[in-house]
Parts: structure tokens; C-alpha cells; sequence
């Protein structure tokens, strides 16, 4: 029973850093926004006063879908409509089962390996959950009986058909290189160097592949350049436009849970996943004590630098606007400054002399960290994208995507395919 | 046996040329194509000399070249490849037929000149020599037929070349159905040949292949009579002996040199040609030789006599030629086959030459053939008059002129091997030949000029390309007979001598049945004792040298009898018209009715048949009514019941589709 | 667990099936044909083939019946409505002599008592990529091959039909 | 209750017998086509129970070739429908009924 309950445990783990994400992200999204186009973010929520740079405002959003009132067309199809978000919202959180956080923990003398399912078809399964995401856009598209969100519908199927098969053709060169279909055994794969120096990651091996699964995640997952199936200068809000309350909840959620996910592809396929580089995970353990205080130490350092930063703004903008902002400075250099004080009692507790298990699981945690980062990294990255680049034609799509992706994905395979085998 | 891989080139050479011509046609310009087929067979000479040296240089007993290109068919027991090999014999024709076939080419390219179908023309004479090639040089009796086959085809091609014209394309038609008799009787011989020989060849061996043959002549013997006749009707029919010779003067419809080239030098002697190389054969049975003999003689008494009455330039030449074919016929057929070469060598130049200065005299007379409006052309043409004399000479067998030689020769081997009669119808036939050979040419050359103002305004001699292969072949029909040089004239009888080797052991064939009790032809045993260690003996008696001078003497007389009645008293043969020679005459002039008889005798009947029986009876009847009519009601009646099944409906379809499924499944898990 | 599994995803399988025949709607049909086929994946994987189960549903559900739904849509557009008129009631017997032959099939082979078990493991590796990869390239190259140009006869085809008639150079 | 072969037969034989009779009743050519898919599935599942029984991936393989025998008809048919649609606006087999005249 201890295997159900670990993946039980990991399961959940995963469930919690997906939505943790969802909210984390969307704020990033509204910040992120705000920032490239030079304005203020969300900043009035709050609970008690307490806002904490707008990250409560995901929080009050979530509380507004839930009670709004739930409008659908009259003539919709009722099974179909309602199904639809679900499923739609089953299908992104069903990749992470393949997708390794870490290598393994050890808890209470059980080694647990850090996967929900190590499947020995990983990338095929990948694909497969990837190639399901279109019948929920789909339905939702059609069972609402609306003009613009069955074109929206359509677009989609059509997107997904012609992209899908880039995808698979990206990731065969990067299954030929790793020489396995196995998610586990490619983020294991990264941890060598090539000619001594360099990380052997995915981008660097394949740097043509990359391109092309991050062109093809990126239309997977419906996000600017390629969301067509809403664009809303042309069908209004594409295949959700008819949904409401709850349900539009699950599609906005849906949207944020792919990014993870593809953020968590991108990672874990092409950057290492949860590989430090040049650390692996022997150099890890067997250089806890030393890695533990400098960590420890340099937070320390960072967050009173940050806390100071704050305090120093604290005095500059003494009562500017009048509410709860005024607050923010302050309680942000209280809370660095929280986080120095907690790394210094770390210090004080003798890290260098830190102990095999300890030193054990100190690499795992470092590595589950290393795979937030990357995560977070290539979420942003893909809020960065969506707020520079324009939106595609359709028919720029199409060419992009049998024309130019796909020719170029054959070649990369072959060029692939003659090195291995020269080599 | 050597293999020699020229052989191949000799045959396919040609082929290239003709591919080339045909296919290209009018892209290419007359210049370019005539050059491209007189080089293809110019090409083919020079490489049939080559290998013709090369056998010289080899033991007599073992000449013998082959090329074999692979396996044509291999089933079971019966297999043939496709090989080509040259002997002696296919040596002597293979040179004839490239040689005086390129000088033809090069005076058909004048002669054609102006004519539209030029390239056209040109591919069927290239694919003509890659057809007679392959007869020649073929290593087994297929491949002869094949060569035959496309020989005929050629001729039937060239015979209709200005199809425009109605009696040329009947012409044609007519070659070709009168051929298909002869080729009918020819198949049926080698199928009789093939099924007797059959059981007892080993694997492997090609069973229609020439050694085979010979190495089995001895189970042939029994079949050897019915065999050699039915090949010889095949001869009757493409070398033009009685009964079939009736195609050949209707073939002066072709262009000249056609003429020339397949109905007078090459394609005709087909026939003496296989029967020359199945002579092992034919030695077994002496009714088959007694019957060639005398059809060979009867057909150079009876075409010499139509000749003699006949107005047309080219009718008489072809008469002419089927009468020579006689000869060469009688030659086989009393066993000198060797002797039949050599008469078919020698009348190639000759003959050729006839044609050819025809051609150039009609040229001149703007296309007019009829003998009765030409006249004085010896000083107009005077290289055509020249040649043309010389080769009159050769035909008539004026001493020393190639004819002389082999057609002594051919007489002298009827009158030594006893028969007297054949050797006195040939004599008859020699007689007549240089009387209507003068008539022709005093007719044409002599006396004045009966042609329209019109024409004889164009009257000119022919142009160098025409001209030059006419001299080349005179020389050829003055020098021609030299190599055959008899012994008691004091020469070596080369060319019988290099033949001897193929034939010599055809003898001994015949001779070994005789002692074996198989029946042959006592000439043949003579023949084999007569070798020329024997012939020396025979001539002391002089009576070779007194039927030399007796026929030279009676050529001589019917040059100067014709001379005579034509020239100096012209009004002979009109009084011997008018004083009770008409009917002769008339006779003559419509070759004993042949045609006309044949028409009543089989063509009419023929058509009665068709229309009564064939067309209302079977055609209309039992095929429109029963089996036409007859079968489309049944497939009518079928259709309207399954005409309910094809509805449309794709479902109901697929429901009968299901239940048949599901009855065969159900049969299938039951019936176990 | 085998056996909970075989009746769980073989009962939705043909649930599946039903339900994409009986119904009106050709886009309802086949959200529950995908959904039959996503089953069948899951017999695939009780029987030992884990490669075929992802195929399965990468090629039919993932590629296959996504094209049946865009084609559905495209020529149908957006109706819900689908076939109104039913079978008249006199063709039904005539329609089930089939099935009901193969279910008699069916009983009488169930009454021989004629099962044949599995035996007790597969061996290893099978239907692992490994296994599958190793058959298509070594025992069944010639066939995978011909496969091969199989889907390229089709994908031309495909292309030469979906041109349309405008801009046909050969006419 | 154990599993057997049998089992799998039975469930094929079903399976196969829901698409025969959905491909003779159902009037749209594209639910015909999603029929023949469905018995081309039961085939595939005979074929993977085939190989568990002899425990011999052959019948994989044949499954896959059966995948891309089910991509190629798909391709094609589904063009074929379109082309049909474009002329005749309609993809009723009952409509369609031109063989018959």
C-alpha cells in the first residue's frame, strides 16, 4: 500500500505545484503585461490589508467565477457543453504524470523515484495526452451552437492536426539522440558534459528540435502567436465564448495549466529538467556541507540587500496614493528581511557538517528547486512572447506549419539520424 | 565452333538503321537518312567480310562461327536460343545479300530521290536486310523462319509503297496471302519436324538448331518425304515456283530497286537457300528431290515462254527471274546444291543489274515501262545501254560472262546424273532466254524512238549514285562467274570447293541411308563418288566440253534469232501473229490464264462461299443470331434480375455484403 | 486487477460502439467512437501491448478521428440535428439476420466450452517499443515498408481529391 | 473469474458486429466510415489477443499496419466524401444513388 500512497503523495505534489502555478502565473501574466506596456498591475485586492504585490488578485477572481451566474445558449447540446471544460482541463493536468521533478528522495530508507509514472512510452504518452486536447475545444466549440465559437473549434483541429505532427517529429530526434522513450531516462541523459565543458542538453544537441517543439508547444497550448481559436479580433472569444462562471474558470485555468506543462516539457526535455548544471547529483551529495552554507549564506545576503532596497523606497514614497499601497514597501522588507533572519539561524545550525542523508536529501531538494526555476523561467517566457509578438493569419499559420516546420523537422531527423549513426 | 560477336552487329546493325529511319521519319532530312541506312548496311558488309576473312583463315572442315544472344524460349524439352552463326554457306549469302543490297541502297538513293516517303521508304529496305540477315545467319530453323516471316512482311511493305494506288496495295496483299500458302505449308512441315524429333533429343538441345538437326537426320529419315515437301511448298511460295509463283511479276509494282533487291537478287532465293541448308534432309528422300527438280524445271521452261510475249520492261525481268529461280530449283534437285549457290550468287549480280538498268531506263522514259513506246535508247543512255548489254550476256551465258558458269554448270549436273529430260527442258530454257532477253533489249535500245515528243524531250541519262553501282555490278556479272571456274576449263572450281565441307556431308548422309536401306537418290551417291578427284576422270571423255560450246553456240543463236525477228525483219513476228501464231501469242501474252484460272478455281468460289455460307450462314446466323444476339439476350435476362440488386443503396449493399459474410462464416463453423 | 480492467474498458468499448451507432448526431457518434477507442486502448494495455495502447490512441483518437470531426463539421457545419428518419420497421428483422447469425455464433461457440487461456506471463519485453521495433525492422521490414508506401499512395491521393476541380492541371 | 482469449473473441466479435450493423443502418457516409473504424478495431483487438496467447509480438505489428490501412482509408474517404459534398452538397448515401441510373 505504500506505493499508492507515494503516488498519492506525488500526485498531490504535482496537483499543488500545478495550481500553485495556475495562480502564480496568472498574476505573472497581469504584471508581466503591465510591465512591457508600461502601467500598473493589479494592485488593489487584499485580504486585511495585506496584498501582497497583487497576488491575492488571482485569489479574488477565482471567488468571482465561482459565484457568478452560469448563462449557456438555450440551444446548446447540453452533454457535450457541459463536458467539455472538464475535459479540456483533465487532458492538461494528465501530462505531468510522466514528468520528472527530481531524480529521486529518499523517505525512511525507500528510494522514491521523483515521477508520478515512469512510463517506458513517456514521450509517446506525451503525445498521445497532447493529441486529446483538441476534442475539448472542439466540443466546447460546437455543442455551444454558436458561429464563432465553432470556427473557433475548427481553427483548433485544424491547428492541432498540422502542429502535432511537428511536434513528434521535434522530439523523435531528440528520442534518437537519448536513444530512449522514456522521460525519466532523457532528464537522467542531461546530466553529462560534452568535450568536458558542456552541458549535454537537449537545446544543445538539438538545437534545430528545440526550436521546433517550442514553436509547436506554444501552438499546442493555444497562446500568442497561435490563438487563432479565440482570437478575438475576428470570432470574439473563439470556443469559449459562450461559457461563463465556473466553466469559462476551467478553460482560463486550462489555458495557464498547459503553460505549465509546457514549460515543464521545454525543461525537462531540452534544459536538463531537474539537472543542476555541472553538478550532477554525486558532485551534489558530496559537496552538500560546502553547497548548503554557501546557499544559506547568500540568501542571507540577497534578501537583506532586497529588504534594504525596500525600506529605502518605504521612506521615499511615504504616503503617496493615500491606501494600502502606501503598506507594501514596508511589509516587503519585513518579509525579506523574515527570510534573511531564517537563512542566518540555517547558518547557525552547523551546515557544513550536514551528514549522508541529510546530504541526500539536500541534492534531491536542490534539484526539485533547480525544476521549479527552469519552470518558472520558461512560463514567463512564454508571457513574454504573448505580450510582444502579433498574432498570425491563418493562412501564415498553415504555411508555417506544413511549409517551412515540417520539411525543416524531416531534415533535422535525418541529420539527426546520419550523425548517430556516423558517430 | 567459335563464337564471333560480330554476327550480331552483322543482323542488328540494320535493325538500328531501320529503328532510326522509322521512327524518326520525316524529322530527319533525305540527306541524313540515306546516309544513315546505306552506312547501316555498308557498315554490315564491311563486318560480314571481316568474318567472311575470318573463316577463310580457319580448317575447311571446321568453319563455323556462332553468337548467341541468349535464350529466346525454354519449355520443357523444347528450347531455342537466339543465335546466329555463319558457315560457309551463310557466308556466300550473307556477302550477296550486304553487297549487292548496299550498291541497290546507294542507287535507290538517286532513283528515290524526289519521292516523299523517302525515309519510309529507306526503313523497310534497312529492315528488309536486318530480316534476310537474320534468315541467313540464323542458327536454327525459328530464327530462319522468323528472318522468312519478316521478309515477306518487308516485301509486302515495299510491293504496296505507293499504297495511293489501288493495284499497287492489291499487289501487296497478294505477295502476302500467296506467301502465307507457301508459309502455311512451311510451319506444318517444321511442326512434323519438331514433334518426331522431339522424344528423342537430351536436355538442352535446341531442337530446331541446325547441328541438332544434322546430328538427328537419321530419325528424321521416316518423316524426311513429308517433311521436305511441305518445306519445299514453302519454298514454291517465296522463291515463285509453280503453283505459287503468281505474286512475283504482280511485285513489279514496287519501287525499282525493290524490285531489284528482294524480288530478283536476295529474298526469292529464300527458298533455295533453306532447301541448300536443310540439304541433309533432302537427300533422305529421293521423291522430294524428284519432285523440286522437276517443279524447278517445268517453272524455267513455263516462265521462260510467258516472257517471251510479255510488253512490260519489269514483267519480263520478273518472268525472267522466276524462270532463273527454276534453274536454281532443278540445280537442288538433282543434288548439286552447291551448284544452286552458286547460280543464285551469279544471277544476283546479274539480275540486279537487269532491274537496276531498267529502273534507270524507265527514270529516263519518265516512268514508262511498256516496251512498245520506247527504242534508240542506246545512244541516250549509253552507260545504261553498256551495262545492261553486258548483263543480257551474263543471262543468255555467253562465254566467259558469270552466267555461263553457273548455268553450264547447272546443266551439266542434270545431263551427269542422267537425267536427260530435265537437262533438255533446261536447254529449251536456256534458248528462250537469250531470245526474249534480246527481244528486250532490242526493243528498248535499238531502232527508233517510239515515245511521245514530250517525253523524249526529258530522255537523260541517270545520275552518278545510279550509274556507278550499275558499273559496279557489270563488272560483277563479267568477273562474277570466275570464281566457280570449272575444272576442265582448266580452273579449280573454288566456290564449289568451299562449299563442299556443308554439303559433303549431307552426301554422305545419303549415301550411308543407301546402305542402311533407307532409299535415296542414286545422282547423290553419284555426286558424292563424283568429288573432283573423280571429275578429272570425266572430263577426259570431253563430253563436259562439248555441251559447254553446244550451249554457249545455242545461246549465241537465240541472241541473234532474237536479233533477227526484232531488228532486221521486224515483220516476222507480226506475221507470225497474223498466220495462225495469235492464239500462241495471246497465250503467252496472258500467261496461260494462270491468274484467270486461278480466279475461277479458287477466288470465286471462295467469295461464293463467304457470302452464302461464311457471311449469311455462319456470320449472320449462327454468330450475329445465336451467339451474339444469343448471348447478350442471356446476359439480358441475367441483368434484369440482378438489376434488382443495383439499386444505389450503398446500406443495401452492405446488408447482401453482410449476409453473405455471415453465411460463410456459419458454413464454415458448422461444416467442420 | 486484469480482470476488472478487461470488464471495466471491454464495457465502456462496446458502450462506446452503441452509443456512436444509435446515435443521431455524427459529431456525438464520434466523440463516443473516440471515447470507444480510448476503451479499446485499454484492452490493449490488459493484453500486454502498452506501445499499441499509446498508438492507439495517438493515431486513431489523437489523428484520425480528429480529421473525422473536422470533416463532419466542415461538410455539416454547426447542427445539432442529425438523421430524423428511422429505419421503417419492416426492414428491422432484415437488418438483424446478420448479427443475429454472428451472435448464434457466438452462443454456440460459448456452449462448447471451448476457452483457451492465456498463458501464465507474457515473456519479457513484449509489446515493449523494443519488441514492436524489432519485428517491424527485422521479421516485418518488407511489410513495414510496403505500409510505408501505402500511406504515401494515400497522402498523394488525398492531396490529388482535395484540390478540387478549379485548378486541376490536367483538365 | 479469469481472463481468457475467449473473452477477447467475444468482446471483438461484439464490437464488430456494433459496426456491421451501424454501417447498414446509419444513412451519413461519415458515420459508415466511423463503423468501419470501429470493426477494424475489433479486428485489431483479435489480432493483440492473438499475440498474447502465443506470446509473439507479430500480431502487434499487424495491429500497426492496420493503424496506417485505418490512416490511409481515412485520408482517402474523407477526401472522397468532401469531393462527393462539393458536387452534391449532400453526404446522404440515400441521395447518393447515380450507380443505379
Amino acid at each position: 500500500m505504500t506505493i499508492v500512497y507515494e503516488s498519492l503523495a506525488k500526485i498531490g505534489f504535482m496537483f499543488a505545484v500545478i495550481m500553485g502555478m495556475v495562480v502564480v502565473l496568472i498574476w505573472m501574466e497581469r504584471k508581466g503585461a503591465a510591465f512591457i506596456q508600461d502601467r500598473t498591475g493589479p494592485n488593489r485586492a487584499s485580504i486585511a490589508g495585506i496584498r501582497l504585490a497583487g497576488l491575492i488578485h488571482p485569489v479574488a477572481d477565482v471567488f468571482k467565477l465561482l459565484f457568478k451566474e452560469d448563462v449557456a445558449p438555450a440551444n446548446r447540446h447540453r452533454a457535450l457543453y457541459n463536458m467539455a471544460p472538464w475535459l479540456v482541463m483533465t487532458v492538461a493536468l494528465s501530462t505531468y504524470a510522466v514528468i520528472p521533478f527530481g531524480d529521486f528522495l529518499t523517505v525512511a530508507g525507500r528510494r522514491i523515484p521523483l515521477v508520478v509514472a515512469n512510463l517506458d512510452v513517456g514521450m509517446l504518452y506525451i503525445l498521445a495526452v497532447a493529441s486529446l486536447g483538441t476534442y475539448g475545444i472542439v466540443m466546447a466549440g460546437w455543442a455551444a451552437n454558436n458561429k464563432f465559437t465553432f470556427l473557433g473549434g475548427m481553427r483548433a483541429t485544424a491547428q492541432m492536426i498540422s502542429y502535432e505532427i511537428n511536434m513528434g517529429l521535434a522530439l523523435l530526434g531528440l528520442m534518437l539522440v537519448f536513444g530512449s522513450l522514456r522521460v525519466t531516462d532523457i532528464a537522467a541523459g542531461q546530466a553529462d558534459l560534452i568535450w568536458g565543458f558542456l552541458p549535454k542538453w537537449g537545446v544543445v544537441v538539438q538545437p534545430v528540435g528545440f526550436l521546433l517543439f517550442l514553436t509547436t508547444v506554444y501552438a499546442e497550448t493555444n497562446r500568442n502567436p497561435f490563438d487563432l481559436p479565440e482570437g478575438e479580433s475576428e470570432i470574439v472569444a473563439g470556443y469559449h465564448l459562450e461559457y461563463s462562471s465556473l466553466k469559462f474558470a476551467l478553460f482560463f485555468m486550462a489555458e495557464y495549466a498547459h503553460m505549465v506543462i509546457g514549460a515543464a516539457l521545454i525543461a525537462t526535455l531540452y534544459f536538463g529538467g531537474y539537472q543542476v548544471p555541472w553538478l550532477p547529483r554525486p558532485a551534489l551529495e558530496e559537496h552538500a556541507g560546502l553547497l548548503l552554507t554557501l546557499l544559506l549564506a547568500g540568501t542571507a545576503l540577497v534578501s537583506v540587500l532586497i529588504s534594504v532596497a525596500f525600506l529605502r523606497r518605504a521612506g521615499r514614497e511615504r504616503g503617496k496614493f493615500g491606501d494600502a499601497r502606501d503598506r507594501e514597501p514596508g511589509m516587503g522588507a519585513g518579509l525579506w528581511l523574515i527570510i534573511a533572519l531564517a537563512a542566518l539561524a540555517g547558518l547557525l545550525q552547523n551546515p557544513w557538517h550536514i551528514g549522508p542523508s541529510g546530504a541526500e536529501a539536500f541534492a534531491s531538494f536542490i534539484q526539485i528547486g533547480a525544476f521549479l526555476a527552469k519552470l518558472v523561467f520558461f512560463a514567463w517566457l512564454f508571457i513574454w512572447v504573448r505580450w510582444t509578438l502579433p498574432r498570425f493569419r491563418y493562412d501564415q499559420l498553415m504555411h508555417v506549419g506544413w511549409k517551412i516546420m515540417l520539411p525543416l523537422g524531416v531534415a533535422n531527423l535525418l541529420v539527426t539520424a546520419l550523425v548517430m549513426a556516423l558517430v | 565452333m567459335q563464337s564471333e560477336i560480330l554476327l550480331r552487329w552483322i543482323v542488328l546493325v540494320p535493325l538500328l538503321g531501320a529503328a532510326l529511319n522509322g521512327l524518326l521519319n520525316r524529322r530527319l532530312s533525305k540527306q541524313i537518312s540515306g546516309l544513315l541506312a546505306c552506312g547501316a548496311v555498308g557498315v554490315s558488309f564491311v563486318m560480314s567480310v571481316l568474318v567472311f576473312l575470318r573463316l577463310t583463315g580457319m580448317e575447311p572442315e571446321s568453319r563455323l562461327v556462332q553468337d548467341t544472344l541468349g535464350t529466346w524460349m525454354h519449355l520443357g524439352a523444347f528450347r531455342v536460343d537466339l543465335t546466329f552463326a555463319m558457315d560457309q554457306l551463310g557466308a556466300v549469302m550473307a556477302l550477296v545479300v550486304t553487297g549487292v543490297g548496299f550498291l541497290i541502297h546507294i542507287y535507290s538513293l538517286g532513283y528515290m530521290a524526289h519521292d516523299d516517303g523517302f525515309q519510309r521508304y529507306f526503313a523497310y529496305l534497312n529492315l528488309f536486310i536486318f530480316a534476310m540477315m537474320t534468315l541467313v545467319l540464323g542458327g536454327n530453323l525459328i530464327m530462319l523462319f522468323v528472318g522468312w516471316e519478316g521478309v515477306g512482311l518487308c516485301s509486302y511493305l515495299l510491293i504496296g509503297f505507293w499504297f495511293n494506288e489501288d493495284a499497287n496495295a492489291s499487289a501487296g496483299k497478294k505477295a502476302f496471302i500467296v506467301n502465307r500458302i507457301g508459309d502455311f505449308g512451311f510451319l506444318i512441315g517444321m511442326f512434323l519436324m519438331g514433334t518426331t524429333l522431339l522424344p528423342h533429343l537430351g536436355a538442352g538441345e535446341g531442337v530446331f538448331n541446325f547441328q541438332v538437326l544434322h546430328a538427328h537426320a537419321g530419325v528424321l529419315a521416316p518423316v524426311a518425304t513429308a517433311v521436305c515437301l511441305l518445306l519445299f511448298v514453302g519454298a514454291t511460295g517465296k522463291s515463285a515456283q509453280i503453283p505459287l509463283y503468281i505474286w512475283l511479276p504482280d511485285a513489279m509494282a514496287g519501287p525499282t530497286p525493290v524490285s531489284a533487291l528482294i524480288h530478283a537478287a536476295t529474298m526469292v532465293t529464300a527458298g533455295v537457300y533453306m532447301i541448300a541448308r536443310l540439304n541433309f534432309l533432302f537427300v533422305l528422300s529421293p521423291t522430294a528431290l524428284a519432285v523440286v527438280a522437276a517443279v524447278g524445271a517445268v517453272t524455267a521452261i513455263f516462265a521462260a515462254t510467258i516472257a517471251l510475249a510479255q510488253n512490260d520492261i519489269k514483267k519480263v525481268l520478273a518472268y525472267s527471274t522466276v524462270s532463273q529461280l527454276g534453274y536454281m530449283m532443278l540445280a537442288c534437285g538433282v543434288g548439286a546444291f552447291s551448284v544452286g549457290i552458286f547460280h543464285v550468287m551469279t544471277h544476283a549480280f546479274f539480275k540486279a543489274l537487269l532491274f537496276l538498268g531498267s529502273g534507270s531506263v524507265i527514270h529516263a522514259m519518265s516512268n514508262e515501262q511498256d516496251m512498245r513506246v520506247m527504242g534508240g535508247l542506246r545512244t541516250r543512255l549509253p552507260i545504261t545501254y553498256a551495262t545492261f548489254m553486258a548483263a543480257t550476256l551474263a543471262i543468255a551465258g555467253v562465254f566467259p560472262f558469270a552466267g555461263f558458269f553457273s548455268k553450264d554448270e547447272i546443266l551439266w549436273k542434270a545431263w551427269s546424273g542422267g537425267n536427260t529430260l530435265l537437262w533438255a527442258i533446261g536447254f529449251l530454257a536456256a534458248g528462250l532466254t537469250a531470245f526474249y532477253m534480246m527481244r528486250l533489249v532490242v526493243l528498248t535500245f535499238f531502232g527508233e524512238n517510239r515515245a511521245s515528243s514530250e517525253v523524249r524531250k526529258h530522255i537523260h541519262e541517270s545520275p552518278a549514285t545510279m550509274t556507278v553501282p550499275l558499273i559496279v555490278l557489270a563488272v560483277l556479272s563479267l568477273v562474277g562467274g570466275w570464281i566457280g571456274w570449272p575444272h576442265f576449263m582448266g580452273g579449280g572450281s573454288w566456290f564449289e570447293q568451299w562449299l563442299e565441307p556443308v554439303f559433303a556431308s549431307g552426301a554422305q548422309i545419303g549415301a550411308h541411308g543407301a546402305h542402311t536401306g533407307v532409299a535415296t537418290v542414286d545422282v547423290l551417291v553419284q555426286n558424292a563418288q563424283m568429288n573432283h578427284a573423280a571429275a578429272e576422270a570425266l572430263h577426259e571423255t570431253g563430253v563436259e566440253w562439248t555441251l559447254a560450246v553446244v550451249s554457249v553456240l545455242w545461246a549465241v543463236l537465240g541472241l541473234v534469232l532474237g536479233w533477227f525477228v526484232y531488228y532486221k525483219r521486224a515483220t516476222i513476228a507480226d506475221g507470225f501473229k497474223k498466220a495462225g501464231g495469235g492464239f500462241v501469242y495471246r497465250l503467252l501474252l496472258n500467261k496461260y490464264y494462270v491468274d484467270e484460272a486461278y480466279d475461277a478455281a479458287f477466288i470465286r468460289p471462295g467469295y461464293r462461299l463467304s457470302r452464302s455460307v461464311l457471311w449469311k450462314g455462319v456470320d449472320a446466323g449462327l454468330i450475329d443470331g445465336v451467339l451474339v444476339n444469343g448471348s447478350a439476350l442471356a446476359v439480358y435476362l441475367f441483368g434484369s434480375v440482378l438489376r434488382l440488386f443495383q439499386n444505389g443503396m450503398i446500406r443495401f449493399y452492405a446488408w447482401t455484403f453482410t449476409i453473405g459474410v455471415a453465411v460463410f462464416v456459419l458454413y464454415l463453423s458448422f461444416s467442420s | 486487477m486484469e480482470g476488472l480492467l478487461f470488464w471495466f474498458c471491454g464495457g465502456f468499448l462496446l458502450l462506446g460502439g452503441l452509443m456512436m451507432v444509435l446515435q443521431r448526431s455524427a459529431v456525438v457518434s464520434a466523440v463516443w467512437l473516440v471515447f470507444a477507442f480510448i476503451c479499446a486502448a485499454g484492452i490493449f494495455a490488459v493484453l500486454g501491448g502498452v506501445f499499441l495502447a499509446v498508438m492507439q490512441v495517438l493515431v486513431y483518437a489523437g489523428a484520425i478521428m480528429v480529421l473525422f470531426l473536422f470533416v463532419i463539421m466542415m461538410l455539416q457545419g454547426p447542427v445539432l440535428e442529425g438523421e430524423r428518419k428511422l429505419m421503417p420497421v419492416g426492414m428491422w428483422p432484415l437488418i438483424a439476420v446478420p448479427p443475429v447469425a454472428v451472435l448464434l455464433l457466438i452462443t454456440g461457440y460459448l456452449r462448447s466450452d471451448a476457452t483457451v487461456a492465456f498463458a501464465a506471463a507474457p515473456p519479457a519485453g513484449f509489446g515493449t517499443v523494443e519488441a514492436v521495433a524489432g519485428l517491424l525492422l527485422g521479421r516485418y521490414l518488407l511489410a513495414f515498408e510496403l505500409i510505408s508506401i501505402v500511406l504515401l499512395v494515400a497522402l498523394v491521393g488525398a492531396l490529388a481529391l482535395g484540390r478540387g476541380e478549379r485548378n486541376q492541371p490536367w483538365k | 473469474m479469469e481472463i481468457t482469449l475467449t473473452h477477447y473473441l467475444v468482446l471483438a466479435g461484439l464490437v464488430f458486429i456494433t459496426g456491421m450493423v451501424g454501417f447498414v443502418v446509419r444513412r451519413n457516409a461519415l458515420v459508415m466510415m466511423m463503423c468501419i473504424e470501429l470493426m477494424l478495431c475489433a479486428v485489431n483487438i483479435v489480432f493483440a489477443a492473438f499475440a498474447r496467447l502465443h506470446g509473439d509480438g507479430g500480431g502487434h505489428v499487424f495491429v500497426l499496419m492496420n493503424f496506417a490501412v485505418a490512416a490511409s482509408e481515412a485520408a482517402i474517404g474523407l477526401a472522397i466524401l468532401v469531393e462527393i459534398y462539393r458536387r452534391r452538397r449532400t453526404v446522404n448515401v440515400d441521395d447518393l444513388k447515380t450507380l443505379m441510373e
